[in-house]
């Protein structure tokens, strides 16, 4: 069990000094930062700044090193094979554009590109643009009415040998956990490049993507506790090697001549310019504060917390839960009566209570779901049942405002 | 619950948005207008007819909050019987009423007014003025 | 004058409790942070943290405004005509690739690229890569044996019409200024997209962009004093609606459907996913810290050290200064003797003395000027003339080891 | 002055990188291979000559820091007489006796095996002994 109310104690946002209490609910979008990942973020900046690479003094090598031990920290969380197989970026949807790019050169109207129709914007737009670009087909998969993926439809498009299919691990609307590891086994029998998006998960579970198998494999550092603008794109190694670079400029250069360019071998080839050193260190010490506490545990909170909140979403008159029975992560989706998402969530503001209304970045969904956005809360490691109740409390406020 | 809350949550935005009068399509209207906020999906079609360069006819279809329904229920309301520069006019004061609490207002302007105090809402009570305003403006430029 | 002693206090990394003193004159590369900075960065950690747009409870709604107070920020320090030509991403490198990228449909090889040679590589693989994309074509404009440009030469492919100029304001290797309002001056009158790299300019000079009247500018927040991962593309109303953008993802988007997407228009269609939130607001807190000292009195100041240490080196028996003897920013770069510049870079770096040393990511200018490379010092506001002694003191000591 | 900032500019290395025996171009050797660190400019040619599997002839050009002329120049006086796998051993007892301070090390190795001490100068000492490593290594596979 997680001590909670320690827990709490290491997010400054929840101090009891702040003018009202935050009934925080919005973790799918951001989480909060920890103490120690402020602390590393403020050393970094008041005595170990400096640009990194091509450094022959001691403040530029250490940052360096700082630089390069974050990478293998989180090929490490991640189990990737070798550190050279993280590359840092600014989020999750930097990384798959930086794949969709890398790959455009290798693609045209012969080849087919398979998504579903649970992806978030960042794992959908870049691969329609590419499409657009290259004259090659976009599959969209779709989603059944209980929230999951057409697994038929899904199995039959893999079938068909498409060039890439892009899927996310978790929906971030619903909560829907899919069966990366079966769907990425049968992509990888069909010669398909498989490329994760692990933005919900990588917070969630565990991520192995040696036993994934995966391609690549995306996510953001703000929502696994560290820092805004900083990301990684997880790619194996001869994967990585085939995508054209997606940014050029210094340091991820060999030779530069008027007539050409050599670039260096990723991950640093796909790094152009001065990354966020001072980010990628916090993230490094964002996943040691999860690997602390340990992500089969928070995973059990988590979860227990989402039944919770289910159950007593339940106990609703007018509530209709939307999305998945069961594996879900710790995200719920639902809609009160006819009132709209966002009359909801303002009066849930009013009362303390943070949650996203809206198509949550996946209009495709919306569509797919025929409706038109959902209120959303998404639980994690500081939330507790408290947070639940006063939720459930603030829901009986709206419709006491609004019938 | 807060004022400001009771305040926006005004019986009269509640009982304005169930109020069905104007609420149906009209598919053969002279001139069809989308109004839509890419942020919520509020998205209403707006129907016009027009006699002269009057409007004589104006309804509405589509999915909204409650104060997107309430203030395009109001728009339509007010919007027959007026030539294009009175419609610029009628919004213009729409919007003066929505910011300056020293004119005078009806009961349901002032609750639309408060939508300001909450977070992400001050578009919704605009939506389909802003979209009407353009249109207007475009025909006449 | 200002008052340096004051200053230095402001920025922890020269507190006198740390082990070595430092002697940074790597400025060109990243400044340091400022309290005002991490003061701000952390509070926003601390208390304001949450996802913008969309958000309906207030800690979103705040967040997204201090978010779009920056942007306005940014605007004004640069006089831009409205905040929404200021476009937020992670660097001057970011920036240029996206005008490059964003510029790629519009070109064949009927155009003409035109950069120079001492541009950083930042603000020349992008263009060479473009142009390899479309088959348009780069032509370098050439650097004279005095570190200038040759005016004529780019005078001239200027009045033949090019798509695009992109061109640095001030040289990081060097510190040239160039004649940036001439050249963009004539560019215009011929119809050229100009593109001004201002990396090294915006915590050096006044920088005024309506005056100016180039199409994009570009700059990175760690180089003025704000954190890494930020970085501004300043570009005309109707330029940036030119632009297509450059990446796909949530909150750039009005409306996506299986067929098709429909971007916002600039700033918000070129800042796909999750922006640095944080970063861009420390940012903004950067920029009044520069007001407030006052740019006048900064450029006085750094000009001052610069002609200090030129005349002391010059003092020095060897030292070759690389560059030109006048219109130069808070650089100087040198050679002594034919010591190679990472053996003095190392000897200077055990005196607690930093410098870079090699080719700055401008190898066309080091072949241009037919050399490897160069040791260079870079000052600003917290250097004082102490600094460039100690320098002085060092490279003696390069000379007794080395000679 | 540090002590390892002596030990790093030790005479040895300084003498050697002075030293311009087999610091010359080949244009006719039979393998000519580049070594190159784009961090800091640094650039080799590397001049070999075979004899059946033996090099009989090693020499060096180009430019570079102190660590890495000194640190080539020991390596081409090093390689002529041995064969491939003599060439790999040595390389191998080179990069042993960088690390190792228990190894039995010539002066001049004792100056080069500073290096590791000093922010970025640690690629310098193994440039060319990489490249003639990997060009065996290829050859061998
Ligand atoms: C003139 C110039 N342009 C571009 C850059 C690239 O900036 P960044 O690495 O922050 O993207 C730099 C900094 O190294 C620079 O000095
Ligand atoms: C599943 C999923 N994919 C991608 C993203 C985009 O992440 P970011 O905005 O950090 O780039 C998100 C977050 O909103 C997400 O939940």
């Amino acid at each position: 069990m997680l001590d909670i109310d320690n827990i709490r104690r290491q997010f400054p946002i929840f101090s009891t000094t702040t003018k009202t209490p935050l009934v925080y609910l919005d973790n799918a979008a951001t989480t909060q930062k920890p103490l120690v990942v402020l602390e590393r973020l403020q050393r970094f900046y008041s005595y170990e700044n400096a640009n990194i690479h091509r450094g022959i003094y001691q403040l530029a090598d250490d940052a360096t090193r700082h630089f390069e031990k974050a990478r293998s920290r989180v090929a490490q969380f991640i189990n990737a094979k070798y550190p050279d197989e993280v590359v840092f970026c600014s989020g999750t949807t930097e990384a798959i554009n930086m794949v969709a790019q890398g790959l455009r050169k290798y693609l045209s109207s012969d080849h087919q590109l398979v998504v579903t129709a649970m992806e978030h914007h960042a794992n959908f737009v870049p691969w329609q643009t590419v499409c657009n670009q290259t004259g090659a087909r976009l599959r969209v998969i779709a989603v059944k009415p209980d929230g999951t993926l057409d697994r038929d439809q899904l199995d039959a498009a893999i079938r068909q040998k498409p060039a890439v299919l892009a899927l996310t691990h978790i929906s971030n609307t619903l909560g829907t956990i899919n069966p990366v590891h079966e769907i990425v086994a049968l992509a990888k029998e069909h010669g398909v490049i498989t490329v994760v998006d692990a933005a919900q998960s990588i917070a969630y579970d565990h991520l192995d993507v040696k036993d994934l198998d995966c391609d690549f494999l995306a996510f953001s550092g703000h929502k696994a506790f560290g820092p805004m603008g900083i990301g990684v794109l997880y790619g194996k190694e001869e994967q990585l090697a085939r995508l054209e670079p997606y940014q050029q400029g210094g340091s991820m250069i060999i030779k530069v001549s008027e007539e050409s360019t050599t670039f260096k071998p990723p991950p640093h080839g796909l790094e152009a310019g001065t990354p966020p050193v001072a980010e990628a260190v916090a993230l490094g010490t964002a996943l040691d504060f999860i690997s602390g506490i340990g992500l089969s545990k928070i995973k059990v909170h988590n979860h227990s917390i989402l039944l919770y909140a289910k159950e007593k979403l339940s106990s609703l008159q007018g509530v209709q839960q939307i999305g998945p029975e069961n594996e879900t992560s710790s995200i719920v989706s639902f809609l009160m009566k006819d009132i709209h998402p966002h009359d909801v969530a303002t009066i849930l503001g009013e009362s303390g209570v943070a949650v996203r209304a809206g198509h949550h970045c996946a209009q495709p969904l919306m569509q797919a779901l025929n409706i038109h956005g959902t209120v959303r809360a998404s639980f994690t490691i500081y939330n507790n049942r408290e947070d639940v109740d006063q939720l459930i409390d603030a829901l009986k406020t709206v419709e006491k405002v609004m019938l | 619950m807060s004022e400001s809350l009771k305040k926006l949550y005004n019986h009269l935005i509640l009982d304005r948005q169930k109020d069905l009068s104007n609420f149906e399509k009209n598919e053969n209207a002279q001139i069809t207008l989308e109004a839509y906020n890419p942020v919520c999906g509020d998205q209403f079609k707006l129907y016009l007819d027009f006699d002269n360069n009057t409007i004589s006819k104006a309804s509405y279809y589509g999915y909204g909050c409650s104060l997107s329904r309430a203030s395009t229920s109001l728009l339509v309301e007010l919007l027959p019987g007026k030539s294009g520069k009175e419609v610029l006019e009628c919004i213009q004061s729409y919007y003066r009423q929505l910011e300056d609490d020293k004119e005078d207002r009806s009961e349901l302007i002032k609750a639309l007014s408060m939508a300001k105090e909450f977070p992400g809402r001050k578009q919704c009570v605009v939506l389909s003025w802003d979209t009407v305003k353009h249109f207007i403006q475009n025909k006449r430029a």
